[in-house]
């Protein structure tokens, strides 16, 4: 177990792209997208665009600490741009990073 | 007249159901057709309009109607964001009225494929072309819209792609599958049909009926919206329509359209997009309120047009060209 | 008799996709049709049904006949929750004996339907009023469950709002979408029926067929919840259908029901509802253990009725009205 | 980035609408909804209702610490009356909170 | 005279949809077709195919002709999968030669249904029991697939349960659905048929157009992988199925095949799964990269069967037959 | 509010069962499951089967920290075998553990 920072990052699935991006320039390759997502934020309602399939991503990145701040550079253009949020969370990691076929 | 024809219009499934959908919303069922389904009819529409218009495009030639028709529909397509813009200037910032512009410059194919519905009912026959008028009018007025932005925005030019804007114009999934469809239907012409034929023509007046419930779900559930909105653009949102389709008519009229090409044609010219243009807008001029164009096209337009406004322009037609 | 009925009702391929879908779970195939295809599959049968339901009743119109077996409908939909629940309290508390009840009260549009298809197979006639019964039988149960609850509840008198139960017994997307297309049956007449037709009916039988396979893989999966339940539910489950048919049938018989007409009454007396009761009990009765009411209705008694229990009553009005 | 309190709630999804009325209620005007989760919980498994389409929806909100108090308040009785389960964790912000329009 | 087969084959609307979805992808038009409607489409075509096909082996019976395409359709089923693993270790892994084996020796029930559907187009008879074939030829090249990564893996032996890989092989949902459909077709015969036609028959092929607008995206979407895989791999994906539809021809008039069962023979030889055995693969074998042999036979394989190979075998049987 | 430990696990979706099984054996009986998560980790792109339906699970799961040991015990030789994350953070739970219809 050793620590990892935990990125949450929801905006609008239009971004999520250009998201994605900034979170591979800085270094953070793994990441997972739960999409469909209902939301309420500053901008109001998703719904107001829910018609025509415009809703909200999550996404969610464990990093290495020492990355942090480059990933915070990349990612709040694009928040401040086109809306959306980002939170940074401690948490431990668990999965043993060996290869996959050495069975334990 | 049109009394007669707006209750025989009403009376009709598809416009029954797009009731039952709204008054689902106002007694609060709990009635909803989930995603995906309604993208589902959507895709089934577009595909079956597109193909049957192709089909008979090629039995019909490329005339000179057809290439009249087509420069009418552009030339609407780009006059009415620009008229209308300066209307909603009044009222509205430059970001909110450059977006409704575009959203009432550009199309609403299920209003297209309802009024087609209408005619077919009422024996009034149309050309497969006009599906082509219909693909033609859906981009050019987010275009526009965007050079009214550039032009009057706050000072700063956009820094948008537009790249990314004429993609999104000219090859959203509307316009693609409607246009890739009316081709399809050119290239495989009367022998595709006959092998196509139970599933785009049987099933087509079905899935339109619920596509309407559907779509009186939606149009309810945006009704609250209008609060917000404000008198100004719901009076916009049924008058800007009329005089779209007076205009329509009167160009119909010059290129000596038939009365069910007509019909289409003013239809086409007096509705509001509400799925593509928005998306194009929320991308490209974020400054704006999607509330705004959203909710007008949808909550107002859409069932104007299509419980008064098809039977309405149907009467003006058969006025003028009698 | 019922033997020879039985077996050709099971070699029709909707009880035979029915069984695929048990098979399915059992085998532990990975087969399932992935939400939300059978609501979609659902909305149509409710669709189809209340509307062609419509049409016919604007033919018939609105006989002694029709009101006499609407007035059967409404009784039996009530004093069936109210019978059963205290055979019911006998072994359980009564907030599930009350939820249990009001399951039993109310009826499956699925069972109905199958029966239709039955009848139609083997050319007995049956009438669009039905559809009307159908409808009026599913709420009431919900709302005699809910006063049972009051009267016999654990001292404290429930704190649900009345407003919320209601919407939830008579507003519910079934009973609503059920309603509403009948009503547009009703007011598009033949001429709507036209129009509809390749959708509403061509598509029945085969939407049918494919929406029993997916019943059968719910209904397998629920079977293994049986065990909690125990031999008195299970017993229950299969025995009361049969009592509530037999009151159908005799009610049926008094009041002078056509062989098709009674033979509907009777499997809408034995069926009981996994979706729209088990919805609004979880919201008023949330003491009552789902498990119970939903696997009772879903695992045995909809598996027993559409195989066993549709035969079974007609044999039993072939006998009585001979 | 400032530290703020992440809100997570699982519940059914007909107590949606009351779970963020509470919220609204308490201050927290931002939200995310996923819906259609699966989930095991004191009450036994969602699968119970889940052909009625009875399934849960897990809610994040992120707000500042001090209405934290409120927010349970609110919450809690609900929970109480219709099950469900709530739990609240530490997370910075990054998100800059300026207005849309001003690009950095 | 292949050309002019290969262009009538072309100018259909399957096959034309299918380039369409292509189109989208390349243009990066955003037309999708969301889940889980393809899954829904597909579910349709295997019911009904297995059922059609089980309405006509009732009506031809179990002849000896029946009996020597299945032992040929398992015949191959079998042996592909084994020599092409050898030819796959010249250059990859014996994981991933296995799990790309295994996939072209099994078939692509899409493939089969496309190849029918051109034999409809062309009056060219073939008989209900070819899909029998196709279910029994889905399954054999897993376990096959399986036995030689055991033979042939990194020194210890895989720890998979049999148990598992057997029921991914032989209760995955297609050939479920596929053997139970077609079942159902045997039990109910003419009879069942004649209920579900519009269903299975009428909307058959506008679904096939439908889904292969999808499968048009899905297999664009791929090719950018095909950088991964590499010159050997796309040539393999090419002459491959070449092959072994040339000793399906082989075997197809030996055993005295018609016309149209030697070409869905020789289709269901050459086409390659991208469904079922990927998944069997994915669970049994982890050490073989997905991308392989998923992307050769969905963005390859597919691809040319559908739009040169169909034509092009059944030009090979005109010289051959003739 | 007293002290959890919170659970994170992307996986594939086929190892669903297996890892439930997991966490029940360890003692965790609570559990939010989120379907069709689209991911990217060290095996790459979760597109490489999804036409298959093979896509990741987010499975979500709070327990008291006694117990997290156990649960580590019992989830990382499933990671080991067939890929996927875990993740711990620390969390307080909200919801009063009392019986459900005891209303306050
Ligand atoms: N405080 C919050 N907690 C959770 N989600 C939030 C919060 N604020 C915003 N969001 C989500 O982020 C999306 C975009 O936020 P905004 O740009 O503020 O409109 C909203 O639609 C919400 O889904
Ligand atoms: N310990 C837990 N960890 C994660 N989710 C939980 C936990 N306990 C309950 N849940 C979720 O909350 C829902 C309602 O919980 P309950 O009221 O305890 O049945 C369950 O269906 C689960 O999805
Ligand atoms: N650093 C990460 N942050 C978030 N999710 C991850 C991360 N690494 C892997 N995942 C998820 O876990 C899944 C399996 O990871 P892997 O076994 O590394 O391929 C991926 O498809 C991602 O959805
Ligand atoms: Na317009
Ligand atoms: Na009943
Ligand atoms: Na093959």
């Amino acid at each position: 177990m050793h620590p990892v920072k935990k990125i949450e990052i929801i905006a609008n699935s239009f971004e999520l792209g250009k998201l994605l991006d900034g979170l591979d320039k800085s270094g953070v390759h793994g990441h997972a997208v739960i999409r469909n997502v209902a939301g309420q934020g500053l901008r109001g309602n998703t719904e107001d665009l829910d018609y025509t399939m415009l809703d909200n991503v999550y996404i969610i990145a464990f990093c290495t600490p020492e990355i942090l701040n480059s990933v915070i550079e990349h990612i709040r253009p694009l928040l401040n741009k086109f809306g959306g949020t980002c939170y940074v969370t401690d948490a431990m990691e668990i999965r043993s990073l060996r290869c996959v076929s050495s069975d334990l | 007249m049109d009394v007669s024809l707006i209750i025989s219009n009403i009376l009709n499934p598809p416009i029954l159901f797009f009731f039952l959908g709204m008054t689902a919303v106002f007694v609060k069922s709990d009635l909803e057709i989930p995603a995906p389904i309604p993208k589902l009819l959507s895709l089934y529409l577009l595909f079956a309009i597109g193909f049957k218009g192709g089909v008979e495009l090629i039995k019909s030639g490329i005339t000179q109607d057809v290439v009249l028709t087509l420069l009418a529909a552009i030339l609407m397509a780009c006059f009415v964001p620009f008229y209308t813009f300066f209307i909603l200037k009044i009222k509205l910032n430059n970001y909110d009225a450059a977006a409704i512009a575009a959203t009432y410059g550009s199309i609403s194919a299920v209003t297209f494929i309802t009024a087609s519905a209408f005619l077919t009912e009422l024996d009034i026959t149309f050309d497969g072309f006009m599906v082509a008028a219909l693909a033609l009018m859906e981009s050019p007025a987010i275009i526009v819209g965007l050079i009214l932005v550039n032009l009057f925005g706050a000072g700063k030019s956009q820094d948008f792609e537009w790249s990314e804007v004429l993609k999104e114009a000219f090859l959203n999934s509307s316009v693609f599958l409607l246009v890739g469809s009316l081709i399809i239907g050119v290239l495989t012409g009367e022998h595709g049909w006959e092998v196509l034929e139970p599933f785009t023509q049987g099933l087509f007046y079905g899935v339109l009926t619920f596509f309407l419930l559907d779509m009186g779900l939606v149009a309810a559930q945006r009704i609250k919206d209008l609060k917000k909105t404000g008198v100004f653009l719901v009076g916009f949102a049924i008058l800007i329509p009329i005089v779209n389709a007076g205009l329509g008519l009167v160009i119909a009229k010059l290129i000596g359209m038939s009365v069910g090409n007509a019909l289409l044609f003013s239809v086409l010219c007096a509705s509001a997009s509400y799925i593509a243009v928005p998306a194009a807008m929320r991308m490209t001029v974020p400054e704006a309120n999607p509330s705004l164009y959203v909710s007008t096209a949808l909550a107002v337009t859409f069932p104007f047009n299509i419980i008064v406004g098809i039977p309405l322009y149907l009467a003006g037609i058969k006025l003028l060209w009698s």
